[in-house]
Order: structure tokens, then C-alpha cells, then sequence
């Protein structure tokens, strides 16, 4: 990688004398397919770019805020996530679907894809590594109340827990319970409580929030 | 294909590995990984089942040691070649072979910014297809082994549900994977109760949603 | 436990690949490995279900990449020093601790020779247990999946088969490989066809059966 | 290794200058539990003597000829395999449980275990690796009449596959069908036809023999 095509991370690996194997391949399709014109360099830096500084969970929690201070657009929002979240910009009406689902103090929602990764790209950005791997695809179906477990998280008997595979072209995003004490707090400040662990539905969202969270890259 | 990538319901694969603070890309060149697969999705060449197969079809011990890039990567070099846009000689050497054409590409930097809305999947299709189910009813998975691609996971086959909604009409992956037609129609929302896929262990009332295409169910 | 060791029904595998005129060891410590487990049997520490098991607890990845003697001596290993006949120590140094004291091999060559009769299974019992299905009688599986050990592939579960014969009384694994008892009973052959298996693409009379304790078994 | 240890194979790695790792890991195992009396070293050398030379699928191939020259042995077989192979001395009466299924013009019967690698040791010795193989093992039971392809044998739709998947301590051997033209062999000469493969059931037993065929290695 040339440091002006991936300035973000390029410190962390100028100390690296020998460039890694995979990154040497990578580098090669990538001059074969521009040479070849099949892709445009430009628009691969802008595809990175946008990946990796305008869409990410921060998009999502925007759409959580308004939900928690806004009833009307928590009820569209259930209703057609993809018009409520046009709103925003950050999707189109037209777009991929996405789908809502809302935890409740009797119902906690899971997301997970046991096939690939699917996850809700526009409002989450991409993947954590841990989403997209075997420990988790494979037990949050059979035993979620263990992943939650693992993520510090107890649900009581009382509690139904949905988990939602994702195994066609529609992607979830769970609507995390509002904390209690947060009642004078802006929708901006609102957004700012809001983790993408909540989204998915491994975390509840907590107020006021814990030091140190450095969960939220974005 | 029953292959290791259909994971759902083991209990060998080891704790969560949480990573604190975790970067967007780890390294340089995933974002370049992305970047490629993303655009090259613009000629069309290609769909998103056919993308997800290529990572199905990795021998088991590499797809659970290879990176997720990594895997996207491999993924994207076998289509290029297997889709006619490179030839395998110019993958391996990075160059495009002698007297080679020189096109234009079909995804431009304006179309990305701000955001990539370009880069959408386009499974769902405006068409009038009649679904075969409603919402409420009780249907049963068809237990289907194909050797190839397919989004009906082995832990719900056989299993008992009801449809919890009609998502409209949709591509199939089953067939759209191998470039053998859209076959579209509708897919469902279908809730099992845990028991049902899980037995008497799991919690009662815990229940999980699948998104299924009409070929994979019957009604109970 | 639901692992990659239960892999009856996948088909990522790869192609079977056949070794003309194989030898019975490709290596001589393949040899060794496979004699001290069968003479570390007859100290009674731990039973053919708990050696088993130490396999399915091996990582996916090192299941998939380890040749089967090196399962074998991981598992070995494990077993001695769980079960108090070594240290980690000891394992790990190949040298007795201090002090530690010598005992006396329960096999000997003699009991051996000519063949090793006396390394076997022993997983029968003479017991009066009474049986809880007899043969022609209908039956289902049950849908368990217990995270340690068992010997209900998760290809049968949930399905409907029938009792072909009643072979006796025998030691339990699930427990037996927890050393939580014998919880002796009995074991049937269960004919499963294998369109029951497998779906209707399976030929109409193809069958498997499976050997299944009363425990796994439901009558349909 | 010491040569005195493993006489039959160690011809093949005395060129090797450097043990391998796990060589090197199984020996420093061996000597702490000749140390510590755990094993008796005589003990181990009579088995894998047992095991190299003696156990193999020998005794298999005897059971079955007898069974093809002797109907009322057969019938015994068929019933009672442990008792009926006791007649040999290479498997007790009280021993493990074995049980023989026929093949017949109508009937091909396979034996596989999914979950590890059970296999009918007094009689045909060792498994090869095939046997314990990932590929074989997951496809025997969904697509038995496609793993007898890969073995060369393709059977009609007029013949029955049945598969036995070894899930207890029952362990399944295949009698072959007595091939065409051996009426006048004797016991011993249909003995020397029968392969390990025909009594796991991935092949036939073929008569006259194909030449070169280097399965057998007992």
C-alpha cells in the first residue's frame, strides 16, 4: 500500500520491513485490475474512505436517539426502517432492507449471520471480527443466553430472547432499551450512549457510560 | 453444500475473541480487499450468492484459518478469472497478459462519495409472485441437502416454524449462486421456538427467526 | 457436543484419498503411540468413551490438521495427567518427578502374545436391564445436544426410524466418558431410511443404521 | 526410535538426519512411562508386533472363504460372528461384538463411523487412513453410492446400499459375495482373493484377481 491510498493505518506498519505476503498479493491484483481498467483507483480510495470514516455505528445510533426521543419515528422506524432512516441520508428508500427490532424489558433480540457475515452495513459499517466468527455464528443460535454470558450480559428467566438469523437480503439492527436516568439528555447526547454492541443486541445500553469504553471506533 | 461454513448450533469453536477498541481494517490491505470487491461487483459479472459460494467451496481447515479478507480475497480472485473479466495467468502475475484491451471502468469515485449507495445488493425484485404462505401459518423447513450453494442452514431443516412475515419477492440464492436463473419469490420471516430446533434444554419462550425463501418450506 | 468430529452428512470434506499398499504405520512412532495407549487402558484410569472425547475437544482447526496418531498422543497425554497417572510436569519433561515412586505395569508382554486379546472394549455388561423397545418397533431420535460427549450423530436427530435388533445391555458413553457412571442399557441397530435422512433425493431404498442406546430413543 | 523397537519400518527413516518433531515428542513420552512403570516397554513391542504382523485382514479373509465353502459356518456367522470366528483363535468368544452383514446381488452393505474410527480390529487389523479420513467418513453416510464411485464401483438402482455407521461398541464387517468362477478354489485360495476394502464394502471381491492390485499388506 502507498501511504497516500491508506493513510489511516499506514503508521502502524512503516516500522514493518518486509511487507506481509498477502499484502504483497493484494497490492499485485490491485495494479493488475486498474491497469487492466476494471476498477478505478480513485473510487477504490473513495470505497475505503467511506468505510472507514463516514459509515459506521455512529449512523445507527443517530436512528436510536431520535427512536428513544421522537414515538412518531420510533413507530416508523418498526414500520419501514428504510424510509425512517432516509431520513438520515445515510440509506436509501430504495436501498438494501433493514429491519428493527426492539428490546423491551421482556424481550432481548440477538443478531447473528450462522452462514456468512451479513450484518447492516449502512448503519453499523462494517463487521467487528468477532461477528464474523465461528465462536460466535456458531453458538448464538443454540445457546445466545451463554454469548450474552460471554459478553457480560445475564438476561433473567422472564426475559424472551429472539435471535435473528440473518440468512437472506435483509439486515437487522436492534433497537436497544433506553437506560433509565438519561430523561434530560439531548438526542445528540442520546447518540452518544448508543454502542454498537447494543445495536446487535450483545449489550444493553448503559448510562452513564462506563470509563474506558473504547468499543466505538468511529 | 452441508460444509463448515453452515456452523450454526456448534459448540467446538472456542470462546468469543472480543477485541477492545478493534480498528475498521486491521491492515492496509484489507481495506483494498474490500474496496476491489466491492467495485468489481459494478460489471456485473457476478452476484452476491456466487461471492458468498466462493468461501463455501474453501477446503474446511482453510475456512476456519484464513482471515475473513483473506477468504474475500481468494473469493474474488476465483471469480475474476472464473467470470472471464482476468485470466489466471494475469491473477497470478499481476499483469494484464500481452496486447490486452485496455476497458472502462463501470464504478467511478463520484458514484461512491459520499456514501457508497451504488454498491447495494439488488436481491429484491418488484414482481408479482404469489407467495405460497401467510403470515401465522405453520410451516415445516424441507429437509434439501444440495451439494451447492443454499441459505437453508442444516439446523432448521426438518424443523417446525410459523411465518412471522412476508418480506416480498427475492432472488434465490440456490440457483442465482451458480448463474442458473433468479427463480424469484417470496421470502419469509419464520420464527422456531428454540425447543423446536434444540430440544427440551433450551429455554421455553427463547425462539429463533430465519428469513426463508419459499422453496425451503412446506406447510405443517 | 456438536463438533467437527460429528461430520456424518457434510460434503466439503474433499475427495477420498487412497493409499495403495499402505503400511500399518507410516512412521514407527505412530506405533509407539498406538501401544501405549492400549497398554495405558488396563490401569482402568479412564474408559475408551473418555479417550474419545479427548479428541472431540480439540480445536476444529487442529481436528481437521492433526493425522490421527497425533490425535491419539494429544489425547494420551491429556488423559495421564488428568487422571493422576503423571504430572503436567512429567508430561511435558518426559522425566519421572523427584522421588517419584515406581510401580508395576498391569500388561505384560506375555498377556500379549499372541494376539492382545485382553485390550478389549469391555463396554458390554451382563446385566438385567429391561429394554424399553423391542425390534419392528417404530421410533424417533431425540434432539439432544448435550455440550460433552455422545454417540447420537446430529445427522439422526429428530428422525424416525425402526428397531432392527436389540444387541444387549451396554455402558452409557454420555456419562461413561464423564465418569459419571455406567448407566448401563440397552443398544439397538435403528434402520433409518435414508430419505428419512436425507430428503427425497436420497434412492427410495437406501438405508442406514445407527447403534443407539435406549436414552437417545423415543417411541414414534 | 530404537531400531530394536521398530525393526520393520526403520529402514525407511535412517536417512533422515534429524527426528521429527513428533518423533522425538512420542519417545520422551515413552520413556518417562517405562520410568515411572506405567508400561511395561515388552508389553508395547508385542503389541505393535500384534498389530504390524499378526492382526490384519488376514483373519477377515478367512472368515469369509469359510463361510463361502461351508454354508452351515455361514449361518453360524450370520448369527453369532463372535462365536463363529472364535474357531480361528484370533477373537474370543467373550471379545468385542462383531457383527457380519452380507452382501448379496440385491443387498451392498458399507461400513463407516461418522463420529471417530471405529473399525473391526481382530479382524481386519488397523484401519487405513482413508477410513479415518474426513472425506470418507461425512460423505459414507449422505452419499454412500458416490463414495463407492470414487472407489471404481458403481451400483444399480436394483441394489440396496446399506450403510452402518459404528455409533457403539458393535463393530460391522462385510461379507462379500463369492465372485463368479471360483467354484473349484479351495478354502485357502478364495481366502487370498478377499480384500480389507470388499469386507468395509467400498469394493467387490473379483475374480480372477487384477494384476498389481497392492491393497492387501498383510
Amino acid at each position: 500500500m502507498t501511504p497516500d491510498l491508506a493513510p489511516a493505518h499506514e503508521h502502524e506498519h512503516e516500522h514493518q520491513a518486509v511487507p506481509s505476503e498477502p499484502a504483497l498479493r493484494v497490492k499485485a491484483l490491485e495494479s493488475l485490475l486498474v491497469e487492466k481498467g476494471l476498477v478505478d483507483r480513485a473510487a477504490l480510495d473513495a470505497l475505503v474512505d467511506a468505510y472507514e470514516h463516514k459509515i459506521g455505528p455512529r449512523n445507527g445510533a443517530r436512528v436510536v436517539a431520535r427512536a428513544w426521543v421522537d414515538p412518531a419515528y420510533k413507530a416508523r422506524l418498526l414500520a419501514d426502517a428504510n424510509d425512517a432512516m432516509a431520513d438520515f441520508g445515510f440509506i436509501s428508500r430504495q436501498g438494501d432492507r433493514i429491519l428493527v427490532v426492539e428490546n423491551t424489558p421482556t424481550v432481548h433480540n440477538l443478531i447473528v449471520c450462522t452462514l456468512c457475515s451479513c450484518y447492516p452495513w449502512a448503519v453499523l459499517g462494517l463487521p467487528p471480527v468477532w461477528y464474523k466468527s465461528a465462536p460466535y455464528r456458531s453458538r448464538a443460535v443454540i445457546d445466545p443466553r451463554g454469548v450474552l454470558r460471554e459478553f457480560g450480559l445475564e438476561l433473567g428467566d422472564d426475559v424472551q430472547v429472539r435471535v435473528w438469523d440473518s440468512t437472506a437480503e435483509l439486515r437487522y439492527l436492534v433497537l436497544p432499551e433506553r437506560p433509565a436516568g438519561t430523561e434530560a439528555l439531548s438526542e445528540e447526547d442520546l447518540a452518544a450512549l448508543v454502542t454498537r454492541d447494543a445495536m446487535v443486541g450483545v449489550a444493553k445500553v448503559v448510562f452513564p457510560p462506563p470509563k474506558g469504553n473504547d468499543e466505538r471506533h468511529s | 453444500m452441508n460444509g463448515i461454513h453452515d456452523m450454526g448450533g456448534m459448540q467446538d469453536m472456542g470462546p468469543i475473541e472480543y477485541e477492545k477498541g478493534e480498528p475498521v481494517f486491521h491492515t492496509p490491505w484489507e481495506s483494498r480487499v474490500l474496496a476491489m470487491v466491492l467495485a468489481t461487483f459494478s460489471w456485473h459479472k457476478w452476484n452476491l450468492d456466487a461471492f458468498r459460494h466462493t468461501r463455501e467451496v474453501l477446503p474446511p481447515e482453510d475456512y476456519l484459518r484464513l482471515s475473513y479478507y483473506e477468504q474475500w480475497f481468494s473469493g474474488l480472485r476465483d471469480l475474476l478469472v472464473r467470470r472471464g473479466l482476468a485470466t489466471a495467468a494475469e491473477v497470478e502475475n499481476g499483469v494484464p497478459a500481452a496486447g490486452a484491451a485496455k476497458t472502462t471502468p463501470p464504478l467511478t469515485a463520484d458514484q461512491v462519495s459520499p456514501v457508497p449507495l451504488s454498491t447495494r445488493i439488488h436481491a429484491q425484485r418488484d414482481l408479482q409472485v404469489s407467495p405460497r404462505f401467510h403470515a401465522g401459518q405453520s410451516v415445516r423447513a424441507r429437509n434439501i441437502n444440495p451439494v451447492g450453494h443454499t441459505r437453508l442452514p442444516r439446523y432448521a431443516r426438518g424443523k417446525a416454524g410459523t411465518i412471522h412475515r412476508d418480506h416480498g419477492v427475492f432472488v434465490f440464492p440456490d440457483t442465482n449462486a451458480h448463474f442458473l436463473g433468479e427463480k424469484p419469490q417470496h421470502v419469509y420471516s419464520v420464527r422456531f421456538a428454540a425447543r423446536e430446533l434444540w430440544g427440551a434444554q433450551a429455554p421455553e419462550k427463547d425462539c429463533v427467526y430465519l428469513d426463508m425463501w419459499d422453496d425451503y418450506l412446506d406447510p405443517a
